[in-house]
């Protein structure tokens, strides 16, 4: 057991580097569905600044800060400061739950390589993850604005929908792992079963292929993506709950919005695709870094999935919005329920 | 092993037959309806003969043969079963109810072919089987309450079957409260028993009796227990002073008079006393009032029937005066004398009824006796049943009659609960019995059609027709019945084996030394005999006298005895003095003080009061009623302010 | 120690964003106010080791009931409340009320506790979901079950009084979902 | 070591405030949060019951608590919008048909 002090240093610098990634993958995930909707398109995509743009994140980044940060009038003033500032810090928190390797000893400290291990991770993030609503539905509230007002109203409920949908795709993986600690669910994919199948959940049962496409809908409702990116709908709704928004605030709903596709991104990783189980070789350090690389890896398909469907499918109308969630997905989630607790009961 | 002898099926049966009537019957066809109102009870009756053949060979340690189907009531100690009872006695009056029960249905399908209510009757009547059959085979006191109700109910439905004459309505209404008044003995008597045996069922409760000692030393529980069950048996067999309701029940059919007043219900009684004789036996004074009653009755109800001229009036009385002698033998603890006498008299009375029943109907509906006569040719069948009925029960060998009668008057004279006078009484009784049936026999039969001018059969006697064979069918058997139903109690004097009374011993075994006559005495049995037979016979040439020779002379000693005969004619305005004596009463105290009074003056005005009240304090209570959420609220915050403040009180306390 | 100072740092967060939800006169206030005390709340379940409650209470209340209570709010654009005699009452009368009765109750609570329990944190957390799981799916199934028919009902009811008179019959009314968590 | 009494005082307080902010204000939705406030505070007490007596029980009725609170947020505010819908108000005080 460490001491209080390392402990809290430990963290500290933990929480450094992890806020440091973080931000930059933000930035390049920008940059990279940029690029990809551009080759989609049929267009280079950014390519002025850098080598193939790679700086164009940093000069985004530079505008938003050095943009005019004007206040429109008759807005909430707290609430309107609150929202974004909401939204960002509560993407950003639940990343401090997500493992994204096994445990490392750096000069005599052994650490797990997460901010905080705790043994019920999964609720907190989706518990997070729900209190996410408010920053969308407060923005949209606060200021006084009808597309935002519409936006946010379509936000909050379509969140608060696929929340549902989102967490029954889930059960069935617990119920198969029977813990709600994410270290131990990926500990439970390790290995591989016949014909070198890895075991990872999503290969474990047919049924599990089902929920993990139920949580790819579910999880690109929550985070507004296309084809379910109504809130910011530009043809309808100009650009939805942050349509007041300028400069560096709506840089933070921009940022929020990317971090909570990373949260997501990573969770699926955990959760159907074995975390960070891969091939390991090579000599020790090799061994050290190659989980985190492949946990990498896997959150960087996940990503570049979101990005080619948004570069493919249009965009849903509201009403087929929530009866899909509704009369689809939700009765397709609580069906993959009950299969697996009864292949789960068989197995016994 | 204990033979099944599924005793259940006989009451059953009835009760089904009656349900399917009674239920359903109002869209059955008449034909429908025959078949279902007698096949239940013709099964009934066979099922009992079959059971009696078991019972025969049933090994006596079985006997008597008890069977608890289910408990029906438990509290705390008390405890009451669904079960049947099937000794001696029972098995005799099951023989007896379904078998005359039966012959009396099949009568009825004659009878009753023309009336309404086809459907009614036979549910009815079935109805009446059920209960009485419950009445005697029940194992308990209880079970025997409810069949008492039960005939009770069932004979005030049939006495009211022409309920649009109001006559018969009210008939019915005074034959229920007029046996309701010796039923309430009935009741006391039950929860003395269970106050002092905890049980009702007769083979928990005679056992713990017949340790008791006889209550020779002056009345006590069992003596108020036995006047009390005789108060009962008073209302239910029409015996002094409850007899007045049965004349006035000649208002319903017939058939139903014949079954229910003649032959069976009326003696549940009998069959009562009879069950209890355990209890009698140990209550000398109680028995001697049992006897004194009966012999009253008998006396009084048959000069009463010298002077009826209603047919069934007469029969009504006599079967009072008959049920008389059967408490009598009761009373001196002759109870076999008693049940062989209800046997034979529910023959010869049954068919006697029957056959006045088919007299009637062939009078269309003529009853008085004047307007008869000369009917002897027309209806040769009823004709002659009706004498075997009439000499039986006028007590002259070998008819049945006879040795029933006799045993009893024997008995009266030698048990050592009898005495010469209840002998003197029963014999002067069986005087007029026979002179008064005889009268009935002449009137009806003999002389000149008396019915022209009264309107009856215009087209001479050619209208004047004999009942269907469906009807005489059954007055045959019974007059078979009636001449030898007596034998199978064949006295020892003229070289008999008491077969009936060797049969029902076991039943009264109890107290057999007790009711063994003196030996000393048994060289009288004869002449007693003889003075009885001679008695009947002199009424028989008394009859002849006047109703033959000598026509005239009734009118003139009618007009001499005068006031005499006018009190006998009427009664002895028995049913005056008690309209007078209770009933006016009671409607003036129920009217005056119970309806003015205290329903009107103290109940209904509380209830109104109370409800003005309720409205006035409500009208003011309703203001509370804001329509503002939040006073409401406040009013729930206070409340739960309140109980907390107690909560703290207790904590604290 | 550390407990101390964290329940009075949460209790005293829950007991300023109670009071807060009286004194705002904008519903959203209220509403959000209202989330910080079940965070709060949340948090304290953690200290009393009902870890699986606090992440429900958070689930739920937070991210449910409150959500459906922002969204009505947005949704009937509740504007402030205005100030009427009847309130003023109110105030008068409710405020001695309520101070008396937290009066009581708060002595009745110690009264039954004469001598306060020292309770400790180092003991495993109890509230641990399998061990809830295990109560709820074995000793409280049938209430568990019947909770289920009451949210059905409660889900046909909002539907019902929710969507506009004679179009009761699209599912897709937005304040369903709330409800809909406990599934 | 917190002694228990201190959480069920907290709750205490807690109830007492829903209880008043239920007397004192005016606005529908308010009113219902108030509710959801005094259930809150019944929670806190039920959990801190089940810790002295570490028993789950108290937790397990926490949780019905919270299923009851749920569905009584959706129908009631289903009801606040159809009062809504007919009387163009949120205000209680001006909801008071239902007197004499």
């Amino acid at each position: 057991m460490l001491s209080i002090t390392t402990f809290v240093i430990v963290t500290v610098i933990k929480i450094v580097i992890a806020l440091v990634v973080l931000l930059t993958a933000v930035a390049y995930s920008t940059w990279l569905e940029r690029k990809v909707v551009g080759h989609i398109q049929n267009r280079w995509g950014p390519q002025r600044v850098g080598p193939f743009g790679l700086l164009q994140p940093l000069c985004d980044g530079a505008k938003f800060i050095l943009k005019e940060d004007l206040t429109p009038p008759y807005v909430d003033k707290p609430l309107y400061l609150a929202a974004p500032i909401l939204s960002l810090v509560l993407a950003l928190t639940s990343i401090a739950l997500v493992p994204i390797g096994g445990w490392i000893t750096v000069s005599g400290v052994h650490t797990p390589l997460e901010i905080t291990d705790v043994n019920i991770g999964l609720l907190i993030i989706l518990g997070i993850t729900s209190l996410s609503v408010y920053g969308v539905a407060l923005a949209g509230w606060s200021s006084n604005s009808k597309y935002s007002l519409l936006g946010s109203l379509r936000a909050s409920a379509q969140m608060v929908s696929y929340e549902i949908a989102l967490g029954l795709s889930l059960v069935g993986v617990l119920i198969m792992s029977g813990s709600l600690n994410l270290r131990g669910i990926v500990d439970a994919q390790g290995g591989h079963m016949a014909f070198w199948i890895p075991r990872w959940n999503i290969f474990r049962w047919p049924t599990q292929i089902v929920a993990f496409f139920v949580y790819l809908t579910a999880a690109f409702a929550e985070t507004n993506r296309v084809p379910f990116d109504l809130p910011e709908a530009e043809t309808e709704l100009v650009a939805g709950y942050h349509t007041e928004y300028s400069s560096m605030k709506f840089a933070m709903f921009f940022m929020a919005e990317y971090a909570n596709m990373i949260t997501v991104a990573s969770i699926a990783t955990l959760l159907f695709l074995g975390g960070w189980h891969g091939p390991l070789f090579g000599p020790g350090w090799l061994q050290a870094i190659l989980p985190v690389f492949w946990f990498v890896l896997k959150v960087f398909c996940f990503i570049f999935l979101y990005i080619w469907i948004r570069g493919t499918l249009p965009r849903f109308r509201y009403d087929q919005l929530m009866g899909f969630g509704w009369k689809v997905l939700f009765p397709i989630a609580v069906a993959n329920v009950l299969a697996t607790s009864l292949i789960v009961a068989l197995q016994k | 092993m204990r033979p099944h002898l599924h005793l259940w099926l006989i009451p059953i049966l009835p009760l089904v037959g009656a349900a399917i009537n009674g239920l359903l019957g109002r869209r059955f066809s008449h034909r429908v309806v025959t078949l279902v109102g007698n096949v239940f009870v013709g099964a009934s009756c066979a099922w009992a003969w079959r059971v009696f053949a078991q019972f025969l060979s049933l090994p006596h340690q079985m006997v008597p043969y008890v069977h608890d189907y289910a408990t029906w009531i438990r509290a705390g100690s008390f405890a009451a079963s669904y079960g049947l009872y099937l000794d001696q006695l029972s098995m005799v009056m099951v023989l007896v109810v379904t078998s005359v029960g039966f012959l009396i249905h099949i009568y009825s399908i004659g009878y009753m072919a023309h009336e309404g209510g086809y459907y009614r009757f036979f549910s009815y009547l079935n109805l009446f089987m059920f209960f009485m059959l419950t009445l005697v085979l029940g194992n308990n006191y209880l079970a025997m309450f409810i069949g008492w109700e039960g005939v009770g109910l069932s004979s005030y439905l049939l006495i009211g079957f022409f309920f649009l004459r109001d006559s018969a309505a009210s008939a019915g209404k005074k034959a229920f409260i007029v046996t309701r008044i010796g039923d309430f003995g009935f009741l006391i008597a039950l929860f003395l028993l269970i106050k002092h045996f905890g049980s009702l069922d007769f083979g928990r409760l005679f056992p713990a009796i017949s340790r008791l000692g006889v209550e020779n030393a002056g009345p006590g529980l069992l003596t108020a227990i036995g006047l009390l069950l005789m108060t009962g048996a008073a209302g239910k067999s029409a015996q002094l002073p409850l007899y007045v309701w049965l004349p006035d029940a000649m208002e319903g059919p017939t058939p139903v008079s014949a079954l229910i007043h003649a032959a069976t219900m009326v003696t549940a009684g009998v069959y009562m006393v009879a069950r209890s004789n355990v209890i009698f036996s140990r209550a000398p004074s109680a028995m001697l009032v049992v006897a004194i009653i009966g012999c009253l009755t008998a006396l009084f109800a048959a000069t009463i029937g010298m002077a009826q001229t209603d047919i069934k009036k007469v029969l009504a009385y006599s079967t009072i005066s008959q049920l008389g002698y059967m408490f009598l033998a009761c009373g001196v603890a002759a109870f076999s004398a008693g049940i062989f006498h209800l046997m034979t008299h529910a023959f010869f009375k049954g068919l006697l009824f029957l056959a006045a029943g088919s007299v009637i109907h062939s009078l269309d509906g003529e009853q008085d006796m004047r307007r008869m006569g000369g009917l002897r040719k027309h209806i040769p069948w009823t004709f002659w049943t009706m004498t075997a009925a009439t000499f039986a029960i006028a007590g002259i060998p070998p008819f049945a009659g006879f040795f029933s009668k006799d045993e009893i008057l024997w008995n009266a004279f030698a048990s050592q609960h009898g005495s010469w006078i209840f002998w003197a009484v029963g014999v002067l009784t069986a005087f007029l019995t026979s002179f008064y049936m005889f009268r009935l026999w002449f009137l009806t039969f003999f002389g000149d059609f008396r019915g022209i001018e009264a309107g009856i059969g215009e087209h001479g006697y050619g209208h004047i027709h004999e009942s269907p064979k469906v009807m005489l069918i059954p007055l045959a058997i019974l007059a078979v019945l009636s001449v030898v139903g007596g034998w199978i109690g064949w006295p020892q004097m003229i070289g008999g084996t008491q077969r009936f009374e060797h049969f029902l011993s076991p039943v009264f075994a109890a107290h057999a030394e007790e009711a063994a006559v003196v030996g000393a005495k048994h060289s009288a049995e004869p002449l007693l005999a003889g003075i009885s037979v001679l008695a009947a016979l002199l009424g028989l040439f008394l009859a002849l006298l006047l109703y033959w020779w000598r026509r005239d002379l009734p009118d003139k000693i009618a007009a001499a005895l005068g006031g005499l005969y006018t009190a006998v004619r009427d009664k002895y305005y028995v049913d005056e003095g008690y309209d007078a004596a209770f009933v006016e009463p009671l409607i003036k105290g129920s009217t005056y003080i119970l309806w003015r009074g205290i329903d009107a003056g103290a109940i209904d005005a509380t209830a109104n009061e109370s409800a003005e009240g309720a409205e006035h304090v409500s009208d003011a209570l309703r203001h509370m009623q804001s329509g503002n959420v939040r006073s409401y609220a406040g009013w729930v915050a206070a409340g739960a302010a309140v109980v907390i403040a107690y909560m703290v009180y207790l904590g604290v306390r | 120690m550390l407990e101390l100072v964290l329940f009075f740092v949460f209790g005293t967060i829950a007991v300023g964003a109670a009071i807060n939800l009286l004194a705002q006169r904008h519903p959203i206030n209220s509403a959000l106010s209202l989330i910080v005390v079940m965070a709060s709340l949340a948090a304290l379940f953690l200290l009393m080791g009902a870890e699986f409650l606090a992440a429900i209470q958070v689930i739920v209340y937070a991210g449910a009931i409150m959500v459906l209570f922002v969204f009505v709010i947005m949704l009937l654009n509740a504007g402030e409340e205005e100030r009427t005699p009847g309130s003023r009452v109110a105030m008068l009368l409710g405020f001695p009320a309520v101070v008396l009765l937290a009066g009581l109750v708060a002595w009745t609570l110690l009264a039954r506790n004469p001598h306060p329990v020292p309770v400790d944190l180092a003991g495993r957390f109890l509230g641990s979901p399998a061990a809830i799981a295990q109560l709820l799916f074995r000793d409280f199934l049938l209430p568990f079950e019947i909770t289920s028919i009451l949210i059905l009902i409660a889900i046909m009811g909002a539907v019902v009084l929710a969507s506009p008179a004679g179009t009761t019959t699209g599912s897709g009314s937005p304040d369903q979902p709330p409800a809909r968590r406990e599934e | 070591m917190v002694p228990i009494s201190y959480y069920l005082v907290l709750s205490a307080i807690l109830f007492a405030l829903g209880v008043v902010g239920f007397l004192i204000k005016r606005n529908l939705i308010t009113l219902f949060m108030s509710i959801e406030l005094m259930l809150n505070a019944v929670n806190l007490a039920f959990v801190a019951f089940a810790w002295q007596w570490k028993s789950l029980n108290g937790q397990v009725f926490v949780f019905f608590v919270m299923v009851v609170a749920a569905a009584e947020a959706a129908v009631g505010l289903a009801i606040i919008i159809a009062v809504f819908r007919t009387r163009e108000t949120l205000n209680i005080d001006r909801v008071n048909l239902l007197k004499l």
